[in-house]
């Protein structure tokens, strides 16, 4: 099977841009330029970038606590989002939102949400704004393991079975909820959960790009087609603590050493497109240090920016008293 | 503010029923705007059964007819899922769709309140002013059909401290058309609030589309010598009240704020400035309720005003009760409003 | 296989008591002696007599809107029911509840609920006391094919799953959510959905009291022997509307008389218990004739007693303002 | 009402954090009552994972070591349930236990309600009295940590608009532990919110166990000029401004009601008799709030006591923004309380 030079381009661009992108937020976030409580998704990135490849402005995704990989995927701007994240006010949501609650409706990005299970019942929404209005578009949501178990999400799965909703349910099992794993958490298992719905539910390696393309390109075609609702559970892991700064007690000896070195998804990318002749090292390397510019100007710009003016505290909200 | 239609005015337009108004304006809603949907728990009649498919239109009717008339696509029936119905009509008011959720009671707002208040209600702020979330919650609330602790709630104090949420809770069948319809027009999310026991009240409503501002309260009644706000199910027991004293020769404003956010504290304010004294009825809890709420603004801004000590009359600090005589004492009476009147005239 | 004739006896009394105890509210909420919401289960005797004959009073269960038929198969005293039907200060909960808030710790009946999908969470409580204090009982909660779709009802299958409570959970199947059939609004199947938590399940005919006893005893020798949760779904139905009052605008065109008079789970125990031998005629008409006039006593006793007196309203709660 | 023991006396205690008052607090009543457990996301530590199984203990840190001690029978890691949580917690109530049910932050009671105000709090009222539901559910609340929107929210409002719920809000270490070992000894279903800007403060507290009666304020600081109500991590800022005044020779009462409901109004009340001027001070948002509650309370019962308008001093009708410096500005502050004290004062 052979893929197009542009998606494989762009498909590592997004990927290294994500994994570089969440490096630098915990530099910053380290060295104080970052306020709050903050997710990476180092470790994910193929997930995401697998899914939204298949999608363009019109279609409509629903984010996490975990978002900032999602944005990117979905091709929100990435100097925004940094300002965004570090609180400016020329942040992709003037510096109201933070981390946790980034949107940018004009690119389909329906917004992270810092309530776990928050984004299906959302998504179930987009989705039936496609069906009633008749356009050929989806909605994608994104959920952890750990949402796997909240009610809402449960719920949304019904709704999106009883309605057919152009929804795609996307579950990234990374096998923990803070420090809580999946296999303590999660009573039976997730795919079976799905399919319990009578919505059809794939089990795909979520650190194989090409695994992950595959299986949402079929996901989406079904649920494009007016099929109804599907549903992928991920296998993937992340590099990084729950949040910014969680010393990640829970691991086990070595098994963030044996992850980075046999399951990061990019490696794993660089290998498979090399080995197949798709794309050369060097051409992988520009396409780094491309996305290392980048995200170096949108620090930068995000360091030098101002937080949003005293006023700002009042708008966007109907009326203060 | 806008005066004395809240009062049923005697004109020419045909009595309707508070039920009838909303049904009617659903449906030239509807009409007007092929982005109106309307989704809940048999809200297009029922579906999946052996007989008719509209067995219901809504559990109280309101909906009825909308189904048949807008087809399925628009008027959808969905399953006992209520942050699922909640979060299905914010995420369609995202993206294009002017959706009204009915939660068949407000009680239920608790099985749905994430999505109500940290989700649907702060996208705009959250987001910057990047989300528009234009969706109506509709709920049946109060007390009064002895449908107890579970199914009598009023809950709008809750709803009314959620900042992004409008409030609005009509009193009258002619407000209640004209508050939907602005309700459905509106771009951020509004909660609907409507009363059991005013279903089935009526008064002349226009036969065409109009709208009622949010934030403009209405003078049920006028006079300078007190103020009485009251909401909902409780403006024509303040009326009773009001028309009573009247025959006495005691005048009072009797204000109906129709919506309790935003709140048209002005009108409130300014009739306080002239009468110095204060009565507020409202049918919810006392503690951090609607009542004290009014009563704060007023003690902050109109306190040199004030000649007496202002008054709540709200329900008991309890769930509501079951047993109909317990259930009446619940509910702020007549007896109690004029009582409470009676006293910040100071004695008269 | 056989019966005891205690528990033959037992089981049709309290299952004639459900039907006529029910047929009696309609007849005096029609006649305006009962005020309120009330729904009766009517139809539905054999599943809560088949589960509550294996429970003792130190067994729990939560019920539902529709919890009559529950509470008297759990022994609440029909009297105090009927008073507190009728909002009597001598009432089960001094008439402060009503139909849809009846209670009696006492006998193990946690509660009805008007909350749909109120009750399961409260049962994994119940069963996790039983578990944590060692004790060899366990909970049951009921839920109807609408209730199965409430976010609360799902979250409670995993919870009770990742914890292994001794709760078996009974799902009514009566095919109706007030006018909302579960064709419609149970996407998939009620039984695969459980399973799905890792949870047996089986499927009964809830209009066999004698395929009921026999499921829940499995279920609950199950639970009683710290397994974990259990389920069935029980195919039932019910005779009257949803509330009383309901005209069943969805019922379909002679449904009701084929009901009547090919699902009646009490005309089918007669069938068996006669056929068998193990009864006979006469000795449940004799049942009837007892249950009849224990229900007559109740409600002549309930038309007559005083509402609660006015500071009822204020008590049972910790101030009041 | 119980005097100055809220000011952190400074006795012969051991200091302690606001953190280590508490978790020592749920160590000796678990120790003390073998039916108390505890239950929530990571309270023992976390579970199913490849490494430590004690890697948490409450994402604060406010159960840690009670796994390890007490057992996972007693101390029980949870998916992301809420409402299972809540839920089990009053179900197990019902029925022997004492369950302490975390909510990792206030701001998630929007996917648990109904077991909140429908289920616990009802069940000894609908129930005639029949139900005892003795459960804590202990929740991190307000702003100041950056954490925005869905994270920073106070919610007291909504939970002391609930009949049946009593709910506490500690402003310090000594407090915090009275107060939690009440909650857990009371048959009544109790929220205790902890602020986050609070955790790290500390002050002496007892090593052995001991109460402190809910309905009881504290009086951080006594003076018959005016009169501030403060709460949680409001009260070392009304501190702070009482403390600044005193030294211009202006002296207030500082009045830390502890407990919001049920909530010791005579104590304001007797404060305002005196002082004929009031500030109550809140995080919270101001419609339907507690500054309002409480300010209602003080025109109906102290209006003759009154010699100026009553002040609230609370965050604006917004959701917390993320941006540090709005969120500084949308939390009362010192500036901002002081200026309120003065406007009372008459411009003093
Ligand atoms: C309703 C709710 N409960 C709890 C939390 C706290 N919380 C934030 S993320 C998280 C874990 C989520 O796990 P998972 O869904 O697997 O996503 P992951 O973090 O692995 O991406 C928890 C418990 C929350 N934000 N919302
Ligand atoms: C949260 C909630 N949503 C809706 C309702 C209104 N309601 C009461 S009973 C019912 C139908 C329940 O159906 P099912 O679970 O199948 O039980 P059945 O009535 O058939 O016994 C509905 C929608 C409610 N009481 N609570
Ligand atoms: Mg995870
Ligand atoms: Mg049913």
């Amino acid at each position: 099977m052979a893929y197009s030079k542009e998606l494989l381009t762009s498909a590592y661009y997004t990927m290294t841009t994500i994994r570089q992108f969440e490096e630098r937020m915990i530099k910053e976030f380290m060295a104080g330029n970052i306020p709050g409580f903050v997710h990476t998704y180092d470790g994910q990135e193929a997930v995401g970038v697998g899914v939204c490849s298949h999608l363009s402005d019109d279609d409509i995704i629903g984010s996490t606590h975990r978002g900032h990989g999602h944005c990117i995927a979905k091709g929100c701007d990435i100097e925004l989002m940094i300002l965004e994240i570090m609180g400016k006010a020329e942040g992709l949501c003037k510096g109201k939102g933070g981390s946790m609650h980034i949107a940018d409706i004009d690119k389909g990005m329906l917004g992270a949400n810092a309530i776990v299970g928050g984004g299906p019942p959302l998504c179930n929404g987009a989705a039936l704004s496609m069906k009633t209005l008749g356009k050929p578009h989806v909605a994608v949501s994104f959920s952890g393991d750990g949402s796997s178990n909240q009610g809402t999400v449960m719920e949304s799965l019904n709704l999106a079975g009883v309605l057919d909703l152009p929804h795609f349910f996307v579950f990234e099992n990374n096998h923990l909820a803070e420090g809580t794993g999946d296999e303590y958490a999660v009573a039976g298992d997730i795919a079976e959960r799905v399919r319990a719905f009578g919505i059809p539910c794939d089990k795909v390696d979520g650190t194989d790009f090409f695994a992950v393309y595959e299986a949402a390109k079929k996901a989406i075609k079904h649920c494009r087609s007016g099929k109804g609702p599907y549903g992928i559970e991920a296998d993937v892991l992340r590099f990084d603590g729950h949040f910014i700064g969680d010393p990640q007690a829970y691991r086990g000896e070595g098994e963030l050493d044996d992850l980075r070195a046999n399951r990061d998804c990019l490696k794993i990318y660089r290998e498979r497109v090399t080995g197949e002749g798709w794309m050369d090292t060097s051409a992988l390397d520009k396409l780094d240090e491309d996305a290392a510019a980048a995200i170096e100007k949108g620090v930068q710009r995000g360091l030098a920016a101002a937080q949003p003016a005293m006023e700002e505290l009042y708008s966007d909200v109907y009326c203060s008293y | 503010m806008s005066q004395a239609d809240a009062a049923a005015p005697a004109n020419a337009h045909p009595n309707k029923t508070f039920r009838e108004a909303i049904n009617e304006a659903l449906h030239q809603e509807m009409e007007r705007d092929s982005t109106v949907i309307v989704m809940g728990e048999e809200v297009a009649g029922g579906a999946g059964c052996k007989g008719s498919d509209e067995a219901y239109g809504g559990v109280f009717g309101l909906t009825k007819g909308l189904g048949p008339r807008f087809g399925r696509e628009r008027v959808i029936d969905t399953p006992i899922t209520e942050s699922a119905i909640i979060g299905a009509a914010a995420g369609a008011a995202n993206t294009g769709l002017r959706p009204i959720a009915e939660l068949m009671f407000v009680d239920f707002i608790g099985v749905c309140f994430d999505q109500i208040f940290n989700q649907a209600a702060k996208f705009r702020y959250m987001f910057g002013g990047k989300a528009r979330t234009p969706m109506v919650i509709r709920a049946t609330a109060g007390a009064g059909l002895r449908a107890a602790a579970q199914h009598s709630s009023m809950l709008h104090p809750v709803l009314t401290h959620i900042p992004g949420l409008k409030v609005v809770m009509p009193s009258n069948a002619y407000d209640a058309k004209g508050l939907i319809i602005s309700a459905i027009r509106d771009d951020d999310p509004v909660v609907f609030i409507e009363h059991k026991l005013l279903y089935e009240t009526s008064c002349p409503v226009p036969d065409e589309a109009y709208t009622i501002p949010f934030g403009e309260a209405a003078f049920a009644r006028e006079g300078s010598d007190a103020t009485i706000v009251a909401m909902g199910a409780m403006v024509p027991r303040a009326i009773a009240v009001a028309d009573k004293l009247a025959a006495e020769g005691i005048h009072c404003d009797v204000i109906d704020p129709r919506t309790t956010s935003p709140l048209d504290s002005e009108a409130i304010l300014e009739s306080v400035e002239v009468s110095g004294r204060l009565v507020v009825v409202d049918e919810a809890n006392p503690r951090c309720g609607l009542a004290a709420d009014i009563s704060s603004i007023v003690a902050e801004h109109a306190f040199s005003a004030l000649r007496a000590p202002i008054k709540c009359v709200t329900a008991p600090h309890t769930p509501v009760p079951f047993a109909p005589a317990l259930e009446d004492a619940y509910m702020p009476g007549e007896d109690r409003i004029e009582a409470a009147v009676r006293a910040v005239l100071g004695g008269r």
